[in-house]
């Protein structure tokens, strides 16, 4: 591959005080790739989403998102992200279209162009018609969906999803991985960790998987989730049910 | 004008003085004694 | 452990017991010296008797604290440019002997004030602010403990070290700038209406200086010291039921 | 305008929106401060002359508790959804941030203080609704609110939570506090400037220390 990968990372450490949560992990995702991380609670999967999205900080180790040194370089990087996370990321006080609007002032877009990209973002997601409710009133499925509108409004070409799945019925899961696919289709790069296994063959092109704060596993996706689940415990020493 | 007698305070004081730095002393010590307690169970196990 | 922490490196720092224990045999042959001095070699103040003799234990007192809370600012400042642990546990070791050392300043003041001022506490600027003082630092301490994660405790009390330290300018100003305070300033010059102000003698002063010289120099350093060593103890027994937590 | 105004403005007008919406804090913050001040005015049967004294003190415990009810609020709806995360992701500076939501509660906690202005004037026949005050009001909250916002972020954080905030803030406030109380009484007992205007610089002074000191830090509170 001649370009250099959209995301990297070199010997990456990470240590809550005491205890090493990731212990030296090297990753490069390619621009485009639809990329699963998977691993048990306290693998260290959400912890190397905070780093590459610059919420956290490394301990040791070289991170680079779009060429920009993470965190040094933060702020050239925070652009290019855009974060779906399992909490909703949106303010219940404000309405779908405010809730938006705000997120526009934040990443200092036009001013002209604010209305129509906040109704093409509620459009994109399927929120258009509710752009002035309160986001208090909405289910967790139209919560999550208008945390994806909130994430693309400023374009990013990368998206980092935290278990966006956690808390969704099976209507909204399905609505949420048709938006995935799409992201996918228009040329995203997309990092998604999640626990429920089913919905990876479906849209990932690859899958990683981490146990005990290391890569442990880096290959496609088995199609069938009964096998990735066999992977996925021979990997971690932990069933899981797909 | 005579010298009033307050040698009872002045000895209230240095007590006091004392007892505070001794008890912060002791308080150390009884520290470092329950972690050497903690560290022989972990050498037992 | 393959990630090597820098607490790792300040757990396994050189030992220095030796160092330590001639230097904890030091201060305690000065601090009797200087209990001695002011017992027996400093004239007794014709007006406020021999009670006046605990004035050099309350000022020892207060400027060691000062030191001790600066050393936390210190820790503070470094530990968030460097991350290294070990200014974490230098700045709690400045708190700890600072609580202690403030804790002495307030009970001879108080005490001093019971047949001087016919009172054993006011509510004066300077000793609010002393007791503030006080209860600033022990807010620290309990903010450390309610915080699980070391990284985010270790940044917090960095954080609220060097905020603290703002009730310590002002409890050294407010004397200065505040005329209402009865509290006397015995180093320059202070409020007209201070209580309790006496002239000092030559034999006063350098009992003065001498206790000055031990509590600032020496035993605050020295409580430091252990403190510092109780805390890289405490770390290293933390790590080992880590490790062993981790096999098992 | 900057990337910074532009920042502190968005938040601070969000914060506004999102309170006309709910006016959680607001209310709490009013009915707890109507409270405190019946209740301090049955607790201290003042004659006219003790009331003049002990007046500023009722006024300012009376901010600072509403303040820190506020202030938790304020912080922990941040926390609630993660907004705080998405507000660390965007392009902006930490310390607009900080300053977005400081601005809001301070606005928030000068506003409940200036309604107990005209309140405590009444109920207790000594002249608070006077131009000196509101300004001994604006420059007192303004310190407590910027320790507050910064010490709430913390205290937020940890096992304890928002029965913290008051231990962590209160000490650290007192300086302001004996400021803000002591240039009040000054004022209340027309006493000459001379004897109370030292305190207005301290206060001033402290207010400035404490919005450096929680800018810079405010990055290192939010860091993980």
């Amino acid at each position: 591959m001649s370009e250099r990968p959209v995301i990297q990372t070199r010997g990456l450490s990470k240590a809550f005080g005491f205890l090493p949560v990731l212990r030296g992990v090297d990753v490069d995702i390619p621009r485009g790739q639809f990329v699963a991380l998977l691993g048990a609670n306290g693998s260290g999967k959400s912890t190397l989403l905070r780093i590459i999205s610059g919420l956290t900080k490394p301990t040791q180790g070289q991170v680079t998102v779009g060429g920009w040194h993470i965190p040094d370089e933060a702020q050239h990087v925070r652009r290019q992200l855009g974060v779906v996370s399992h909490k909703s990321l949106v303010y219940p006080q404000l309405t779908a279209y405010e809730n938006l609007r705000f997120a526009a002032r934040l990443y200092a877009l036009p001013a002209a162009e604010t209305h129509e990209r906040v109704l093409a973002a509620l459009e994109r997601v399927g929120l258009k018609r509710r752009a002035h409710q309160l986001a208090r009133t909405f289910s967790r499925g139209m919560q999550q969906r208008l945390s994806i509108a909130r994430a693309l409004l400023h374009k990013p070409h990368i998206l980092l999803l935290d278990e966006p799945h956690t808390g969704l019925d099976q209507p909204a899961c399905a609505t949420l991985n048709a938006l995935l696919r799409e992201m996918h289709a228009d040329g995203h790069t997309l990092l998604m960790t999640t626990h429920q296994l089913e919905h990876v063959p479906l849209l990932a092109q690859r899958v990683l998987i981490l146990a005990r704060g290391v890569l442990a596993h880096d290959a496609a996706p088995e199609s069938d989730p009964v096998a990735l689940a066999q992977t996925y415990a021979r990997v971690t020493g932990e069933s899981i049910h797909a | 004008m005579t010298t009033p007698n307050t040698t009872d305070f002045m000895l209230l004081g240095i007590a006091v003085t004392l007892g505070a730095i001794a008890l912060y002393v002791l308080s150390l010590w009884w520290r470092a004694r329950s972690l050497k307690a903690d560290e022989a169970m972990l050498e037992q196990e | 452990m393959t990630a090597a922490s820098p607490s790792v490196a300040a757990a396994s720092a050189p030992n220095h017991l030796g160092r330590l224990k001639a230097l904890t045999a030091v201060t305690a042959v000065a601090f009797l010296l200087g209990l001695g001095m002011a017992l027996a070699y400093a004239g007794t103040d014709a007006i406020q008797g021999n009670v006046q003799r605990l004035f050099y234990f309350h000022m020892g007192a207060f400027f060691g604290a000062f030191v001790a809370f600066a050393c936390t600012v210190v820790g503070g400042v470094q530990y968030l440019r460097t991350r290294n642990v070990k200014w974490d546990t230098f700045a709690l070791a400045g708190v700890e002997v600072g609580v202690v050392l403030s804790f002495i300043n307030l009970a001879t003041g108080s005490i001093w004030a019971r047949p001087i001022w016919n009172t054993w506490w006011t509510w004066d600027p300077r000793l609010t602010s002393a007791a503030v003082m006080v209860l600033v630092y022990i807010a620290y301490l309990m903010v450390r403990s309610g915080i699980e994660n070391r990284d985010t405790r270790h940044r917090f009390a960095a954080v609220y070290g060097i905020l603290a330290f703002s009730s310590v300018v002002f409890t050294l100003v407010v004397i200065r700038i505040r005329p209402d305070t009865i509290h006397p300033a015995v180093i320059g010059t202070g409020a007209q209406d201070a209580q309790g102000g006496f002239a000092m003698n030559s034999s006063m002063t350098t009992t003065l200086l001498l206790n000055m010289a031990v509590w600032v120099f020496l035993l605050t350093p020295t409580l430091m010291w252990w403190r510092i060593r109780l805390q890289n103890y405490a770390d290293r027994v933390t790590q080992r039921k880590i490790a062993y937590m981790e096999q098992g | 305008m900057t990337v910074f105004a532009r920042a502190v403005g968005a938040i601070f007008l969000k914060d506004m929106r999102a309170e006309w919406r709910s006016r959680e804090l607001i209310g709490v913050m009013l009915l707890f401060a109507l409270l405190s001040v019946l209740v301090f005015s049955f607790a201290l049967e003042l004659d006219r002359l003790a009331r003049r004294e002990a007046i500023s003190g009722v006024l300012w415990v009376t901010v600072v508790f509403a303040s820190v009810l506020g202030l938790n609020r304020s912080v922990a709806q941040e926390r609630e959804n993660g907004n705080v995360d998405a507000l660390l992701l965007a392009p902006i500076p930490r310390a607009a941030i900080f300053f977005g939501k400081f601005l809001a509660n301070w606005l928030f906690t000068a506003v409940i203080g200036a309604l107990l202005l005209p309140l405590m004037t009444v109920l207790y026949n000594v002249t608070l609704a006077s131009l000196p005050v509101l300004g001994l009001l604006l420059a007192g909250t303004w310190g407590i609110c910027v320790t507050g916002t910064l010490l709430a972020s913390m205290t937020l954080q940890t096992r304890v939570g928002e029965a913290l905030l008051p231990i962590a803030l209160l000490p650290i406030a007192l300086p302001l506090l004996l400021g803000t109380v002591r240039a009040t009484t000054g004022i209340l007992t027309d006493a000459p400037v001379n004897d109370w205007g030292g305190w207005v610089g301290i206060l001033l002074g402290i207010d400035l220390f404490y919005t450096v000191v929680c800018m810079a830090f405010y990055g290192v509170v939010v860091e993980e």
